[in-house]
């Protein structure tokens, strides 16, 4: 059970790794590769939070009483918030590509009237 | 106290995934968003339900909060596209491709 | 981390994934994606990435759900069944993704065990980020302080890359001429809005609460999850849930296109012209103590906690003309008339 | 105080419960929308009453503020999933969904 | 505030501050957007040549952002290596600007102010990720070159956008990878910083996914610069796209993708790691071998003049890779000068495809006939480019190929010398045929018997003179490239090498 539950995180991320993977390349309809590929960004951002993660552990803000005197803040209480600022980073930039990704989809429909990719390849 | 409300989490995920059957089977797309909708109404209880066992539920409501005004927004998106294509049927999808037939 | 719950969201979160991929009707995939994308909300938060879950929670549900939707909306539901065919393509995906995952798996057999508080990761650089960063900056939020501080410049860079977008699908899809290089039908018949009364009055209703809170997101996020990012995709958000619930013509009114490239551009130039300003008063780029100088009656410290403040809102500003921006452009097809 | 959350929990998962059937067992789409709209609404509402009082432990400024939060969630869910309700249940009327009737041959779904 | 001690970072907030100020400036009238673009690129260039002067005189510099110390803030790092290719960047990008203005009014006239703004972005990208000493900043960069790459290709003509949705998917498969073995790299050592990598990472050599990690980055940036079995969205992509875009985007997004290879080999893993510990030198000089030959012979076989550069792109892909994973000093020099060679001779053709294409609307090698009579300084210049290209003693393109054969010598990787040898031949073959075409062939005339006089016909002088700088300057740094490899490049070899 505690290895289970000591790679079960990582098993995932793979697993959402390949089926975004798989989605992407096989796939013949182009929104269709768009959800994988948001799939695929999210699997990663899975294993980078996982790596953030730890026991007995809060969240990265630290409890602080107004006009208190502030304790020495304890490292081992605090979840590490570097991945956490790395991934915001992450998600944002996939928000970004989806965009673009989809609006390069509306105009490939506007001018071929598909988006199946081998009825688009065979107007090309 | 604290492993009661992990056990209602785990509860709550558990009819979650009765839900996601109705929302991944559910014989038209409508049916779909019903389910989403109840996904959505679930999470925002889950979220407030994590942070009380965290302990930090002053931080955890925002995101409930979140939740709970922009679950609305895609149920009301996706109900507005049936609104404008009034087409359920799952064999007539093609709207601009009526002869299609498989 | 609670164990119990991240391996129940875990397990329905792929057969979200799944779904999403094996479902042959793209309107259908967008709604199973955008509960995928709530059960991705909750796994963060269950693993104490509470702002990573509120910025899922903001955009899952109110831009990139709706963005799918609206696509969906403009082209066709359809996705053909065929019998055969594509068997070559499909086998070279499925060998390429089981090559990634056997490598993947062989990478993990070396990793530090997930959670323990004894992982690199934990040891190098984080203890420092958790000690000095009440010391340093006077935030408490310590993915604040990181986001907006210390890796500053990532941040800055991440919102150029949102400004980049938003400019991408108005050079995609934007059209000025009546008909350009197009000779097929509209795809849709046009629709005047979306004619419900009782949806009309809630959504009139909820709008101005939920701008007040994307306000109190942005102001709030050193003391708690939250920030510019995130307030301003739900200032977005609260946009389209009118141009939804009404017309976009409407929302076109409030937020003209012109209006919206210059807030976009505003917005970076906020932010990159606080990290300006520390270069002329002397110092590095996005050195924000030495607005100390500048700013009445703030320490270095403080100026810290003051410059944040001030990149956050340029970081909402812009994130929430882009959001706008980039849903009309896809809603009306690149013709701000109508959708 | 405990007590009462406990039992306010274990009602608002009873409803839960029963909506998630409902949802599941129910013959047509009209049915099952109005097991997921009603019971979705009622069993959020008496959870989120129990959290509030779980969170009010202690009167403070904090825990007010807290507490006056998750009312504003339940008010906002109150206004929300009705309408939503309210939306999906037309686009289905709009789109042409007939209602389940007893007798098969009457109409067919 | 000192211009010269603040140059790092100058050098890329200059041109991001100056596409702000296009795209407002747009809004208010068009005209105003290059003079801007081109502003912000010229300060651009002098704070990278600036720069690179600073190090030349004092060694490497790091530069902190937001004041904090390196593994904790982000920090710049600027030593020969990245100077060189800084100075290469902005001064490619200045003349693919100033070459713009005729080919954008013609291309794309209705966005002209969202076409200069996503071209100053790229260059900003490209620059940023070229200066950072930060593998996650390398991300963000890398994102924001690839969104606004994405853009601009799909800113041309009708098949434009096909091509540019299989850069998408391919290109962000590529960055996850990168991302992702980034990722492995924190996880097994907590850091992000390539300074601080490169001391930790010694002790953990012997782990798989440390090798994983290497590997995940590596075949991420081979998506991205078109590593040969990885190519597939490359042709099409640059093909289609605006003429303008493409003088941008073909020469530079490889050749930093390139120089990231190199920066992560040397400087996040050692070389020691990368040549000798792993074994993996020998299958990536044979992939490059394979890359070289079937980029030149599907060049080879395109009856479309510009779908023939960008398989000649591909095959000096193969040439940078193999070189940097020789093993040998002189095969890591020749890749380094060819990142700079190669980047101004892939200028000059894109330079004169634009204006084949701006004059002639076409780029199939049809169009090219009869072009020595009407335009015979545009000929000159691009001669010069297709004898840089072959590998012709005076011009610059010999001297790369010279180090990198002079490595493959060193190294004994007898097969890597003769991929270079044929893929020069089928060069020359190549550049004859489209010579020929343009000089011999006449213009096809129906009407009467006789040539008429021919009128010549140049193009305008913006797209000219940008051209004539790109050809002169690869002779000057054919004649110069002795002085560039012993004050420049010898520093960034490391010294452990044959």
């Amino acid at each position: 059970m505690q290895s289970i539950i000591s790679s079960y995180n990582y098993w995932i991320y793979i697993l959402l790794m390949m089926i975004g993977l798989y989605a992407m390349l096989a796939k013949n309809n182009l929104v269709k590769k768009v959800i994988g590929m948001s799939i695929f960004q999210t699997a990663i951002i899975v294993f980078y939070v996982s790596t953030g993660a730890k026991e007995h552990a809060t969240i990265p803000i630290i409890a602080h009483g107004h006009g208190a005197v502030e304790a020495a803040v304890d490292v081992a209480h605090y979840a590490n918030p570097l991945p956490h600022v790395l991934m915001l980073t992450a998600i944002v930039v996939s928000v970004g590509t989806l965009g673009v990704a989809l609006a390069i989809c509306l105009g490939i429909h506007r001018r071929y009237n598909s988006l199946e990719e081998d009825e688009i390849q065979e107007q090309l | 106290m604290d492993s009661f409300f992990i056990g209602t989490g785990v509860a709550l995920c558990l009819l979650m995934l009765l839900t996601l059957h109705r929302a991944i089977h559910g014989p038209t797309a409508i049916d779909r968003i019903m389910g989403v909708n109840v996904i959505g109404t679930k999470t925002t209880i889950l979220l407030v339900i994590i942070g009380t066992i965290y302990h930090r539920v002053d931080m955890f409501i925002d995101i409930a909060l979140a939740y709970a005004l922009l679950n609305f927004i895609v149920t009301i998106a996706a109900s507005r596209y049936f609104q404008q294509h009034k087409n359920l049927n799952p064999k007539g999808y093609g709207y601009r491709f009526p002869a299609e037939d498989d | 981390m609670i164990w119990q719950l991240d391996l129940s969201i875990l397990t329905l979160i792929v057969i979200c994934a799944f779904a999403t991929i094996m479902v042959k009707d793209l309107l259908s995939a967008a709604i199973i994606f955008g509960a995928y994308s709530f059960l991705m909300c909750l796994l963060w938060t269950e693993m104490g990435a509470v702002d990573v879950a509120f910025t899922e929670a903001s955009v899952g549900a109110g831009v990139s759900t709706v963005l799918f939707f609206a696509a969906v909306h403009q082209t066709t539901r359809r996705v053909r069944t065929r019998k055969s065919g594509r068997m070559l393509a499909k086998v070279f995906a499925l060998m390429a993704a089981l090559l990634t995952g056997l490598v993947l798996i062989i990478a993990e057999t070396d990793f530090p065990g997930f959670a323990s508080p004894f992982t690199p990761a934990s040891l190098h650089l984080s203890p420092y980020y958790i000690t000095q960063s009440l010391h340093d900056t006077n935030v408490p939020n310590i993915v604040t302080s990181v986001l907006a501080d210390y890796r500053g410049f990532d941040t800055m860079f991440e919102t150029a890359v949102i400004f980049t977008a938003g400019l991408a699908v108005i050079a995609i899809l934007r059209r000025y001429k009546r008909d350009d290089r197009c000779d097929l039908p509209e795809p849709y018949v046009i629709s005047e809005g979306y004619p419900d009364t009782i949806i009309r009055f809630i959504a009139r209703q909820l709008a101005p609460f939920i701008q007040l809170f994307a306000l109190y997101v942005v102001a709030h996020g050193h003391h708690s999850p939250g920030g510019g990012f995130q307030g301003g995709v739900i200032l977005g958000a609260s946009f389209i849930l009118l141009a939804i619930s009404y017309d976009s013509r409407m929302i076109i009114g409030i937020m003209s296109e012109r209006l919206n490239i210059l807030l976009g551009n505003i917005g970076v130039l906020i932010y990159a012209g606080i990290g300006f300003l520390c270069l002329l008063l002397g110092a590095n780029f996005l050195d924000y103590s030495v607005l100390s100088k500048v700013l009445p009656a703030t320490d270095k410290i403080m100026a810290r906690s003051h410059g944040m403040l001030g990149i956050e809102i340029g970081v909402a500003i812009a994130v929430m003309a882009i959001v706008i921006s980039i849903y009309l452009n896809i809603i009306s097809h690149g013709k701000y008339d109508k959708g | 105080m405990d007590i009462v959350v406990i039992v306010l929990t274990v009602i608002a998962l009873l409803f839960f419960f029963a909506t998630t059937v409902g949802l599941l067992r129910f013959p047509d789409f009209y049915s099952r929308m109005h097991a997921a709209g009603k019971g979705d609404t009622l069993s959020s509402l008496v959870i989120l009453l129990a959290l509030v009082l779980y969170n009010f432990h202690e009167i403070n400024l904090a825990n007010l503020l807290v507490a006056m939060k998750i009312l504003l969630i339940a008010v906002f869910i109150f206004m929300a999933s009705p309408t939503a309700t309210h939306a999906i249940i037309d686009a289905g009327y709009e789109s042409g969904i007939k209602p389940w009737a007893k007798n098969p041959e009457e109409e067919s779904p | 505030m000192s211009f010269v001690k603040q140059a790092p970072v100058l050098l890329v907030i200059i041109p991001l501050l100056s596409a702000l100020l296009v795209n407002i400036l747009g809004l208010v009238n068009r005209r105003y957007c290059l003079p801007v673009a081109i502003l912000g690129i010229l300060g651009s260039f002098a704070a990278s040549v600036v720069t690179l002067i600073r190090v030349i005189e004092n060694g490497a510099i790091s530069y902190r952002l937001g004041g904090w110390p390196p593994p904790f803030g982000i920090e710049y790092v600027i030593d020969h290596l990245n100077g060189l290719v800084l100075v290469t960047v902005s001064f490619v990008s200045l003349l693919a600007v100033i070459f713009s203005k005729e080919s954008v009014k013609q291309e794309v006239p209705e966005k002209i102010p969202q076409f200069y703004t996503l071209f100053i972005l790229l260059v900003t990208g490209l620059l940023g990720m070229t200066v950072t000493g930060d593998a996650f900043n390398l991300y963000v960069l890398l994102e924001i070159s690839a969104l606004t790459g994405y853009a601009l290709i799909a800113m041309g003509d009708n098949r434009a956008l096909v091509a540019s949705f299989n850069y998408v998917i391919l290109g962000t498969i590529g960055a996850s990878f990168y991302l992702l073995g980034v990722g492995h790299l924190y996880i097994m050592t907590g850091s992000l910083n390539m300074a601080d990598l490169l001391t930790i990472l010694p002790g953990l050599y012997s782990l798989n996914a440390v090798f994983i990690a290497l590997l995940l980055i590596l075949v991420g940036i081979w998506i991205k610069m078109a590593f040969f079995p990885l190519h597939g969205w490359l042709p099409n992509a640059y093909t289609y796209a605006p003429s303008a875009a493409g003088c941008l985007v073909a020469p530079l997004v490889t050749k930093v993708s390139v120089y990231i290879m190199i920066r992560i080999m040397l400087s996040v893993f050692s070389p020691l790691y990368v040549y000798s510990i792993i074994g993996l030198s020998e299958t990536i000089v044979w992939m490059s071998v394979i890359a070289i030959i079937s980029g030149s012979i599907l060049a080879l076989a395109q009856t479309d003049f510009k779908k023939m550069l960008t398989y000649l792109i591909v095959a000096e892909v193969g040439y940078m890779v193999g070189g940097a994973w020789l093993a040998s000093a002189a095969g890591l020099t020749g890749a380094i000068l060819h990142i700079v060679n190669d980047a101004l001779m892939t200028l000059c053709l894109f330079l004169f495809a634009g204006i084949v294409i701006y004059k002639k609307g076409g780029h199939q090698l049809q169009d090219l006939a009869g072009l020595y009579k009407k335009m015979p300084v545009t000929m000159a210049a691009f001669t010069v480019g297709a004898l840089s290209m072959i590998g012709v003693p005076p011009t610059a393109g010999f001297f790369s190929k010279w180090y990198l054969i002079l490595g493959a010598i060193d190294a004994g990787k007898y097969h890597f010398m003769a991929a270079l040898l044929v893929s020069s031949l089928i060069n020359a073959i190549l550049f004859f045929k489209v010579i020929e075409i343009s000089y011999f062939e006449p213009k096809v005339d129906h009407h009467g018997g006789e040539t008429e006089k021919v009128i010549i016909d140049e193009a305008p002088l913006t797209m000219l003179v940008p051209l004539i700088i790109v050809a002169l300057s690869l002779i000057v740094i054919g004649l110069y490239s002795g002085d560039i490899i012993t004050n420049i490049i010898q520093h960034s070899v490391p010294a452990g090498l044959l």
